[in-house]
């Protein structure tokens, strides 16, 4: 009798087991983010994650961020192990490399059927960056370009008022500011920062085909000469030839470099190491000709993504309205699309008034961006020039020697598979 | 050996020191005063030292967590490195056919560049079904070829007449390993715990890649977070650069003593 | 009485290779595997988002005959091999004065070590800044002493920057040359000196006689380290130079690297891995010739 | 047996770690309310009564407020609830003028009391 209990008990029990084990669980869908060097933004991804979440609650984000030294190593092995992060937040000329080889979404229909509700918001001219033969593979996330820090209280010891307006002016200026501890230019030289200077003495990196280099030219060398004897005489710093990113700024900071090129991020840094910038203490003005190197962040798709609607959705709602004001505000800097500028414009004026000055140059002169060249071997170009072009900098090599070989190497990069 | 006077030797090796110890207390310096890009030269001394950068490391990445993983990896690569590198080690002692063979695969094996192959050991790992693990982490390091030959060179020290004598009272190996090698090579193990904690605790590139959750991360992926284009952090940056390397050296420190346990013992016999 | 011993011998060989196993299976797996995936990659256009096609000794060709970065590199990866003596000996050096019966020669053995476990990253950002121009230790204490006026750029400079990545990859493996090499001398039986003390031999004799053949394979070991260390020194020159300025501190290992994954080339990366390996294999090889017998071996009949 | 466990360099350093560690946590705990008070004088150090009080967290470029508090006759504030290890406070009070400044904690919402009173003075100009 009791047998029977126990065994029927034992029977319901498995029953009810057996039940409660097959009760339907829904499918997440998960989408994976990766950054570029953000940690900061943590809170902000998170206010991201939970609005996206009202919206999509089958969804679940994965953020992900990698320094920018190992980013395009984890990107990659990734990639090679088909678990490629979805949306890729990816800086400079990394991204051309994958979107040649098919590795990117193409983004040109989703920005046409969002047109109105999206696309009109962003800057034409920096959404143009991201474009590859035809095709648009990324929305601007956050813009900076570069521009000139000058030194106010050594303008003015030295007599000088006002930012230079030519390239013989910025030399004869850096001259006049330089001596002892002083050096009077500083430029960042990663990436294509430096190029202003190049395309100031009308000096085109590649022919209009982008098929080969046109970069050596007469007025090319007699630059290179004009730069690499400046750097002889310490008019300007060595550092703006071998540094990267702290040096130079710190230098600036430290108050003993008169103009310095660099994009927006720089200032932020710079009067977090030097309290005594501010808007009175530093100018801040274009290059000569208004040309600058843009240094902007965008949102790329990898192709591999199960989710592309959902993942372009992210991307919208990270690169528009509140979403990028969020980021604006706590990265202080600004986004890819007007709507959210204005707001950040505003909110710079009442937080760091001191900046206002130094993000209104990012939205200029917009038509005069150079070193962004829609180039699939971006970076091997890149390897291939800037060492020849330090060794003529440096005083390693005649401008003219330098050029030849940084032509001959950037050729062959070009004509090779 | 008293012919000579010792202080000669004193100055010498305290120059030494002193050239090792230098670039610590300009990180410990660093971590306690931050940097100071205004004044030059440097100071040498720190001006109004403070513990807060230490706090904001604490407070700016998981370190508890990071920590603990870093630990857990450590101590998986340490264990099994005693003990493969020992069994390994001693099965070199022993002549046997294509012994010259393995030893030459070992010294080629040596000269594979990690760096260079981490994505065929990433797809390897992903088969193994070790991405994002601690197994994964560890697994590269489990056995490492400079402590075989660290273990095979401390049992070849030891008198094959004392192991012959052993087999021939018909003592089994594996006694024979337990009872006469292993108390004879403690400086080997010694030297493999130390090497196998620090390889494992320093490894940055493979938990780079291998490690997706926030969760999982070790120490050294702790470091870009103090590399950041956005804020200065440079103090913190060097704080966390001690708060990295004591554990390493309380460990070393520790098992030293062994070490030279070992190595006298090792001195005092033949 | 025969058969006994074969079946002693059997289960002896079966022991062997039982202990061997677990070592040579992660060798497999993590060295050589990797090696033989390389090696077919070399031969090929390899790409993750297209189709493999045959290359031929197309990447070959363009390292060995077009490629003087890869030249460059492979020349400063063998200065700073070829460097490797400079520490061994230091350490050498230290060894034999810490191994003397002086008081506090513990103390000392430990100082010296020290650098070692510190993280190579680390070791990389410490001596980045010591090496500064502006805030550097270095050119602090060479101005002091008056040697120079101002500050030199060390990792700047063409002719400084490498000479002062091996000064730090010195510093770093220094303490370890002197562990390996120091448990090589308390190896050598005490009785071996006092034989020659017995017969008149000198300190130097005693050295030559004695410490110096019996530390053979220590000091080989030390080789090898230095030879593994002059790749694994990744991390230092990639947080101090990141191979510049213009390639001057380009190591192999950091230009493959640098190949793989900013240019994702990695079929020709993997020719560089190739050509790599083969270059270290060949000197270990020479080592162990130069050093007599198998790695690690002390020699019998002590 | 136990006694060498006991005193083995091993135990004695990682114990050590251990009590000191849960020690810490223990004074965190009981200390970590995150009350912050102080007193606010003027220029001859004579209390000011009625001046606002802000209590923040200093960002890079930014500041975000966690309250505000009024003194009380003798000038005293007092805030709690806060959660920073890096505290930036503001005293105000018009016709007297400001006082800004840091404090670091050792940890988040350690609990404080100003030593020095803020004392307040007239506001630069522009």
């Amino acid at each position: 009798m009791r047998s029977t209990i126990t065994t029927t008990v034992a029977a319901v029990a498995f029953a009810v087991a057996a039940v409660l084990g097959t009760s339907p669980v829904q499918a997440e869908k998960k989408i994976s983010f990766l950054a570029w060097n953000i940690p900061h933004f943590k809170a902000g991804a998170e206010k991201w994650m939970k609005q996206f979440k009202a919206k999509y609650p089958d969804v679940t984000i994965e953020w992900l961020d990698k320094k920018g030294s190992e980013w395009s190593t984890y990107y990659q092995t990734q990639v090679v192990a088909g678990t490629a992060p979805d949306i890729v937040d990816v800086q400079g000329g990394l991204w051309l490399e994958y979107a040649s080889k098919g590795g990117l979404l193409d983004l040109t229909p989703y920005l046409k059927a969002d047109q109105a509700s999206y696309t009109s918001e962003l800057y034409p001219e920096f959404l143009s960056s991201w474009v590859y033969e035809g095709k648009n593979y990324g929305v601007p996330f956050y813009i900076s370009k570069t521009l000139l820090f000058y030194n106010q209280a050594m303008f003015k010891k030295a007599g000088l008022s006002g930012p230079p307006k030519t390239f013989d002016d910025l030399l004869a200026y850096a001259g006049k500011l330089s001596g002892g501890e002083k050096s009077g230019f500083m430029t960042l030289n990663f990436d294509w920062l430096y190029w202003s200077l190049m395309a100031m003495n009308g000096v085109e990196m590649f022919t209009p085909d982008l098929k080969k280099a046109a970069f050596n030219t007469p007025a090319a060398v007699a630059a290179v000469e004009k730069l690499a004897a400046a750097t002889k005489s310490g008019a300007i710093n060595k550092i703006s030839w071998t540094g990267r990113w702290v040096k130079p700024n710190n230098a600036f900071a430290a108050g003993t470099i008169g103009m310095l090129q660099a994009h927006s991020p720089a200032f932020m840094w710079m009067k977090a190491k030097g309290p005594w910038m501010n808007k009175d203490t530093v100018g801040v003005a274009q290059m000569p000709g208004n040309w600058s190197t843009p240094n902007s962040h965008a949102l790329l798709i990898s192709k591999s993504t199960k989710y592309p609607k959902i993942a372009w959705e992210f991307a919208k709602m990270a690169t528009s309205g509140g979403g990028a004001y969020d980021l604006g505000s706590s990265l202080n800097v600004l986004t890819g699309s007007k709507v959210a500028n204005k707001k950040l414009m505003a909110y710079f004026e009442k937080n760091i008034p001191d900046a206002v000055s130094v993000m209104k140059t990012q939205t200029e002169h917009l038509d005069k961006l150079v070193g962004n060249w829609p180039v699939a071997k971006d970076a091997a170009v890149k390897e291939a020039f800037y060492p020849e072009l330090q060794n003529a900098l440096l005083g390693r090599k005649s401008a003219k020697e330098a050029l030849d070989a940084a032509e001959k190497k950037v050729n062959r990069v070009l004509s090779r598979r | 050996m008293h012919r000579y006077p010792h202080w000669p030797l004193h100055l010498a090796l305290s120059a030494v020191c002193a050239a090792m110890l230098v670039p610590f207390y300009w990180v410990l310096k660093t971590s306690l005063t931050g940097e100071n890009i205004f004044t030059f030269p440097p100071s040498i001394l720190p001006e109004d030292p403070h513990l807060f950068f230490f706090v904001d490391v604490w407070y700016t990445i998981p370190f508890a967590s990071y920590l603990a993983n870093s630990l857990i990896v450590s101590i998986i690569v340490v264990a099994a490195n005693v003990f493969l590198n020992a069994m390994a080690g001693y099965a070199l002692t022993r002549d046997f056919v294509g012994k010259k063979a393995v030893i030459m695969l070992f010294l080629s094996c040596m000269m594979i560049p990690f760096q260079a192959t981490i994505i065929p050991a990433y797809l390897i790992t992903k088969e193994l079904g070790l991405l994002n693990s601690y197994m994964g982490m560890a697994l590269p390091l489990c056995s490492t070829i400079v402590c075989i030959f660290v273990f095979k060179a401390s049992f070849d020290a030891i008198p094959k007449s004392l192991i012959d004598a052993a087999r021939i009272d018909g003592v089994p190996d594996w006694m024979i390993i337990y009872r006469i090698m292993v108390p004879l090579s403690q400086s080997a193990i010694a030297t493999n715990v130390i090497l196998a904690f620090i390889w494992s605790w320093n490894n940055f590139l493979w938990p780079l890649v291998i490690i997706r959750d926030e969760a999982m991360q070790t120490l050294p992926l702790g470091l870009s977070r103090f590399l950041s284009v956005y804020e200065n952090t440079t103090g913190a940056l060097y704080a966390f650069c001690i708060m990295v390397l004591v554990p390493g050296l309380v460990i070393f420190l520790l098992s030293q003593k062994q070490f030279i346990a070992g190595l006298t013992s090792g001195a005092a016999k033949g | 009485m025969n058969t006994l011993i074969k079946k002693k011998r059997t289960r002896e060989l079966i022991l062997i290779w039982f202990f061997l196993a677990p070592s040579l299976a992660i060798f497999a797996l993590y060295r050589i595997i990797p090696l033989i995936w390389n090696g077919v990659l070399s031969f090929q256009f390899w790409d993750p988002f297209k189709p493999t096609e045959f290359a031929g000794l197309y990447h070959y060709e363009e390292m060995l005959i077009y490629d003087d970065v890869f030249w460059q590199s492979l020349w400063n990866t063998s200065v700073l091999m070829a460097s490797a003596p400079i520490g061994i000996g230091l350490a050498l050096i230290i060894a034999l004065m810490v191994d003397t019966r002086i008081r506090g020669r513990g103390v000392y053995r430990t100082i010296v070590f020290l650098s070692y476990p510190v993280m190579t990253v680390a070791v990389g950002i410490i001596w980045q800044w010591l090496f500064n121009e502006k805030v550097g230790l270095i050119n602090y204490v060479l101005m002091s002493l008056g040697i120079i006026d101002e500050g030199i750029p060390f990792l700047e400079s063409f002719s400084l920057a490498f000479p002062s990545v091996i000064v730090a990859s010195i510093w770093q493996v220094l303490g370890f040359y002197m562990i390996i090499l120091l448990t090589g001398l308390q190896n050598i039986p005490q009785s071996l000196y006092e034989a020659a003390a017995i017969d008149g031999a000198g300190a130097w004799k005693r050295f030559i006689r004695i410490t110096f053949p019996m530390l053979k394979p220590s000091i080989f070991l030390c080789f090898v380290v230095g030879i593994i260390n002059s790749f694994t020194n990744f991390d230092l020159v990639y947080v101090m130079t990141q191979g510049g300025p213009s390639h001057v501190t380009e190591l192999l290992i950091t230009y493959i690297y640098r190949a793989a994954f900013t240019l994702s080339k990695f079929d020709y990366a993997a020719a560089m891995t190739v050509v790599n390996f083969l270059f270290f294999v060949t000197l270990a090889w020479l080592a162990n010739r130069l050093f007599g017998g198998d790695a690690g071996a002390v020699d019998e009949g002590t | 047996m136990w006694w060498s466990i006991l005193r083995s360099r091993y135990t004695i350093t990682f114990g050590t770690i251990a009590i000191v560690s849960i020690l810490w946590n223990i004074y965190v705990v009981l200390n970590d309310d995150g009350k912050f008070s102080g007193r606010v004088v003027d220029m001859q150090g004579r209390p000011v009564a009625g001046a606002t009080v802000k209590l923040g967290k200093k960002s890079l470029v930014s500041i975000n407020f966690h309250g505000e508090e009024i003194t009380d006759a003798e000038g005293r504030f007092a805030f709690s609830g806060h959660a920073f290890y890096h505290v930036h406070i503001e005293a105000k009070k018009q016709g007297l003028g400001i006082s800004k400044s840091d404090h670091h904690l050792y940890f988040r919402g350690q609990n404080m009391a100003l030593s020095d009173p803020l004392r307040l003075r007239p506001e630069p100009k522009g």
